[in-house]
């Protein structure tokens, strides 16, 4: 993987972020109008991780992601009308609703869950990648989670097991400076919360421009390289900002006035439609990727909306792998 | 007062409020508590009234949460920690199940552990498996810690009282599913003591034991069942350790018929425990089979329609009472 | 074969042996387990046949073990992770109760979790509060967990394989005071199917449910109790999920009395939902209250004789049985 | 407190160690002959960590220590009558026969426990800790652990949160470069398990010589004296060795020809012996004080074994504060 980008792929990475963002739009316009119940943690902002990443790395290597998932859901191929179905509780949703959209998950282009529970991926991930590595694939595990993920004991446990065993496995942290609604740096004692405890499992770390899909897709295409290579894991932590608030109506009024304006003067859109203009990509072509984003996503909420609700009988399967769930024998 | 109500999410901070203005040694700590008053706004205002020496943020870190609490009511505080969601329990359970119930048996009776872990509990509002469970029945098969899940605004209050005030640690189950729940504020100086089942509706048919979510469900179900003629006696926990067990035989004495309805799934629910000392102790009592109404026993799904299926619902529990009619 | 006996523990190592053999994906992970064979030697032989690319040394950390082993399970392996003390569950509890079984559920199907944990389980060697605990019943209040508890050597291996070949998370419990114990080794190819509870002893007079540690107290007492001439049926139920409860039904057909032997505590011990099953379907059923001989509520002492007296014994069994004699 | 210390102090301190040695000694002899059961983790060669800390603190000073904790109850003041009464199932044991050896207790003198979950007593510490800075007294806390607990989840989150709060902690580390059976090198990212790690969360490290009671006592009088200013907590990793096996009867086969031999060169209490004599204490003066150790605990040894036997009915107290385990009301 070389470092430069071809034009086309840049749009084509352009286009997903697109996709992503009119998606989430979508599911938040949903979510005001009750159709979409339950919650959301919407990804605005953080495409350019999901994306960059993706695009760095090779059909089957893995992915794991926390209830801000969206973006690596469609990242990892799930379209956005299965996203729309699921949030919208329908049978054709990726999940037949029994998910939502804190568990987003496509396992079948290797996209293996959305986990609700701060941190509790990373060993998961640490474990898809030994698995890679036991089968003798080269395939990659890759683990996104926010910064206040850096302080649950699961993240330094995997961390460590990743560093000892030398694993095929990518921490990558999307630092968007907010737990919840509390500042992560006035609970975190590392400036870096990802980067800045790497050393401590002598791993090797970069910060990165979260915002700009180009470098996302360096870096994680470097690490991947040492992954592959047999040369353990990297942490990588990607600075970015959520725009939304941290889930349904939070309004985020914990923010500072001027951040978010800040924040969106580096849209991942932006940064990507200034980087794909001074390559010679005409504004057109540009407004043509956003369009057909915008007419896939628009059809998928009216298909995904038009679908039938969740089958009632779906709550007593998947429990077990012979499809069903039952507990105990009856005479 | 008559008409003044007040929400049960409010009344978690106003039980908490009361007892950090009487009680110096009460300190909060937990995620997202402090100016941002909860992610359930059940602190709003503590962080005003109390400042940043009195109510604390914290990182992501279950374990250090009650950890620290533990420490710290080992040494003179009353902690009352926050874990957001009951399912996140699983974060820190070692500290439930082996730590804060133990140390003081183990010592042999060198320390006490006066500590509250707050944590909001349960189902029914499309949060999906991970942030929807009832989870008292893990607690409960932890000897050395006492619950507490009030049904109502004013027991909130009143349970909370009792929980900051025990020299026991005390697991305190707020039920999302009540929060936006309104009724009469707690009365100044509201106590209620633990270990005493309150009875919300008398009647002679048949005993319906319930707690917090499923004390409004089994009150819908006897009122569906008096227009059939069934009168149900429902009796509110409120604790489940202590177990007020001489309340339920009381009742059945008069019943002779029990459905026990909670939201835990039915394999290992708490509801067993009572079914068996009522089989055992209470034997000669009972007419007819005993009912358990409880969670399916499967995670819990995201869809509305599909977590109905799986939770316990006004008709299910009218199912089960009609069922013992026939006996 | 008929006088060559194995231990118990020599038996977890075989039932792991075979099918490791039998099938390439079958990797082990935790610590101390490799060239150490495991605190409690039950992996005594499997570094040495192995090697270190399927025999794995880890640190203490025990969500990275199981989570780990989550993660490798779904994606073509079959782990068996240990857990060397059954009360060390509480420190990765997040992935038992939330992550393991809920994720098949919760993707609609997507995934599946071949993974077995095993881990030491139960009291009565004078470990004390925290490395003495039985905690079957923490894991029976999860939906999506199998559990098995073997109570001899070849139900050891017998059930191994059948835990090991499951497409199912299976936690496995391989109880402490048992180890030591001999008894027929498994035959070639032996598989216990899970579900299917056991006839330990035949008897008419009296049903006793057991699991693990608890079916040699309970066939000791009915030794006992032959003496005076009631005639108790002993039925190891094996696995706690799948239960078979239909196996306890058709043998209170000819009982008509039940006695649930159980070492885990009884406020939320599983017995309390056989009980609740058997006070409803098989209501009918009884001719006596129902007993619990289950752990006391309290946190398990050190001094042996304070540990007697909050765990099942051999007289507990036979006195729970006497006073339903009068019935 | 200076960092030098007196002739006559560090003959006390030296008595001390032979007391724990001693003790020790008891314990495994009366393991092996049945009067003591269960298990026992003993801590000889450890000694000169527990009995330096104890020097540099003051009393009210709270101690927080693990299954290997003999050392650390009897330097916090334990007896060592109450320790091996305790034992040997004693009703005079420290924790009346409930505890046993993992769980020595002596909350009269501050020491909060023995805890034998690896890792679990850390938040512990720091919360006693922030108890104290809350109480607006100057007391610390210290917590003891192995090398293996760094690598488990609670040990992030304490040191996390003692340094976010600044809280007046000190986590003590003694290396003794294994987990039960295994190397603590092959399962540890971190070259040095404790301080390795605490550049993680911006907290001062020492590495120090735990077999040197006196390096112990001035590097733990530092970590307090910063602690105490409101200047937080302080990792120190003290380099030490097991004498006996982990637990039990472990013959410790694991460890590689001459290891052992090495460290015994190196016994605290011959550090401690030369310190002496090399500050003109006589040889006959350290022998007294070893003789006094001996006849302290023979004497803890006969009264202990005649001490009357754990209390039945006490089975069945200290569940609950009000002394009783009543969990439920009766008619
Ligand atoms: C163990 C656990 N604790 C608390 C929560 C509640 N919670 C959900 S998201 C969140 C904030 C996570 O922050 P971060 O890791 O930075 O991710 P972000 O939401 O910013 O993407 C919290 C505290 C949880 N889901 N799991
Ligand atoms: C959470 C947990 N996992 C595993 C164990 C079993 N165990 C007891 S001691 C020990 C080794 C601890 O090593 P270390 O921290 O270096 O302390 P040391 O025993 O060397 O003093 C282990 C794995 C435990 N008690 N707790
Ligand atoms: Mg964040
Ligand atoms: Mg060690």
């Amino acid at each position: 993987m070389t470092e430069t980008t071809a034009v086309t792929d840049l749009l084509a990475l352009h286009e997903t972020m697109a996709v992503i963002r009119r998606t989430e739009k979508a599911a938040h316009d949903l979510f005001m109008s009750g159709l979409v119940k339950g919650t959301t943690h919407l990804a605005a902002g953080h495409e350019a991780v999901a994306v960059g990443a993706r695009a760095a790395l090779r059909d089957g290597d893995y992915a794991f992601a926390t209830y801000r998932g969206h973006h690596h859901a469609i990242a990892w191929g799930a379209t956005p009308e299965e996203c729309l179905a699921e949030l919208m509780q329908r049978s054709t949703g990726l999940n037949k609703g029994k998910g939502g959209s804190m568990h987003l998950t496509k396992a079948a282009t290797g996209m293996l869950g959305s986990y609700a529970i701060v941190g509790a991926h990373l060993p998961m991930a640490a474990g898809a990648a030994w698995s890679a590595r036991l089968r003798g694939t080269d395939q990659v595990a890759v683990a996104f989670f926010g910064d206040g993920a850096t302080n649950i004991g699961a993240f330094h446990e995997a961390l460590n097991l990743a560093a000892v065993w030398r694993l095929p496995v990518l921490f990558v942290c999307e630092n968007n400076f907010y737990m919840e609604y509390t500042p992560i740096g006035s609970v975190t004692a590392a400036e870096q919360p990802a980067a800045g405890r790497a050393p401590s499992y002598g791993l090797p770390a970069e910060v990165v421009d979260g915002n700009d899909v180009v470098a996302v897709r360096n870096a994680v295409a470097r690490a991947a390289e040492r992954a592959r290579a047999g040369d353990g894991p990297t942490v990588l932590e990607a600075r970015t900002y959520r725009h939304y608030g941290h889930s349904r109506t939070d309004p985020a009024t914990y923010r500072p006035e001027g951040e978010l304006e800040r924040w969106l003067e580096r849209d991942p859109l932006t940064v990507s439609s200034i980087r794909l203009r001074s390559a010679g990509t005409r504004d057109v072509e540009i407004q043509a990727a956003e369009d057909r984003a915008a007419a896939v996503v628009d059809a998928a909420v009216a298909t995904a909306r038009a679908g039938p609700p969740a089958d009632l009988r779906e709550a007593f399967t998947d429990v077990w792998a012979d499809g069903g769930a039952a507990w105990r024998t009856t005479s | 007062m008559a008409d003044h109500v007040v929400t049960y999410r409010e009344s978690v901070a106003e039980g908490i409020a009361r007892e950090m203005r009487r009680d110096p040694s009460v300190v909060c700590l937990g995620e997202d508590i402090g100016a941002a008053g909860g992610v359930f706004k059940t602190t709003v205002g503590l962080f005003e009234e109390f400042g940043p020496e009195r109510v604390w943020d914290t990182p992501i870190s279950e374990q250090a949460i009650v950890g620290a609490a533990m420490g710290a009511a080992m040494t003179g505080m009353r902690p009352v920690a926050e874990i957001m969601f009951s399912d996140f329990l699983a974060c820190c359970w070692d500290y439930l199940a082996n730590e804060i119930p133990k140390v003081r048996y183990m010592t042999g009776g060198q320390v006490t552990v006066p500590l509250v872990i707050r944590t909001a509990n349960g189902g029914g509002l499309g949060f999906g498996a991970q942030h929807s469970q009832a989870v008292e029945n893990w607690v409960f098969t932890v000897p050395g810690l006492k619950i507490a899940a009030p049904s109502t605004p004013s027991d909130v209050v009143g349970l909370l009282a009792s929980a900051i005030r025990s020299d026991d640690p005390v697991v305190f189950f707020e039920h999302k599913g009540l929060l936006a729940g309104k009724g009469a504020p707690a009365p100044d100086g509201h106590v209620v003591p633990f270990g005493e089942a309150a009875v919300r509706r008398e009647g002679g048919d048949v005993t319906l034991v319930a707690l917090a979510s499923t004390v409004p469900l089994a009150l819908a179900a006897a009122d569906r069942l008096a227009a059939e003629g069934v009168a149900a006696e429902v009796l509110d926990l409120r604790t489940l350790i202590p177990l007020d067990v001489a309340a339920v035989l009381r009742s059945l004495e008069r019943t002779s018929r029990l459905v026990v309805v909670e939201e835990n799934p039915y394999q290992g629910g708490w509801g067993g425990t009572i079914v068996s000392v009522v089989a055992d102790e209470g034997f000669e009592l009972l007419d007819a089979p005993v009912k358990r109404v409880a969670g399916a026993n499967v995670p819990l799904p995201f869809a509305d329609a599909l977590e109905d299926q799986v939770i316990p619902t006004v008709d299910k529990v009218a199912d089960a009472v009609r069922s013992l009619a026939t006996y």
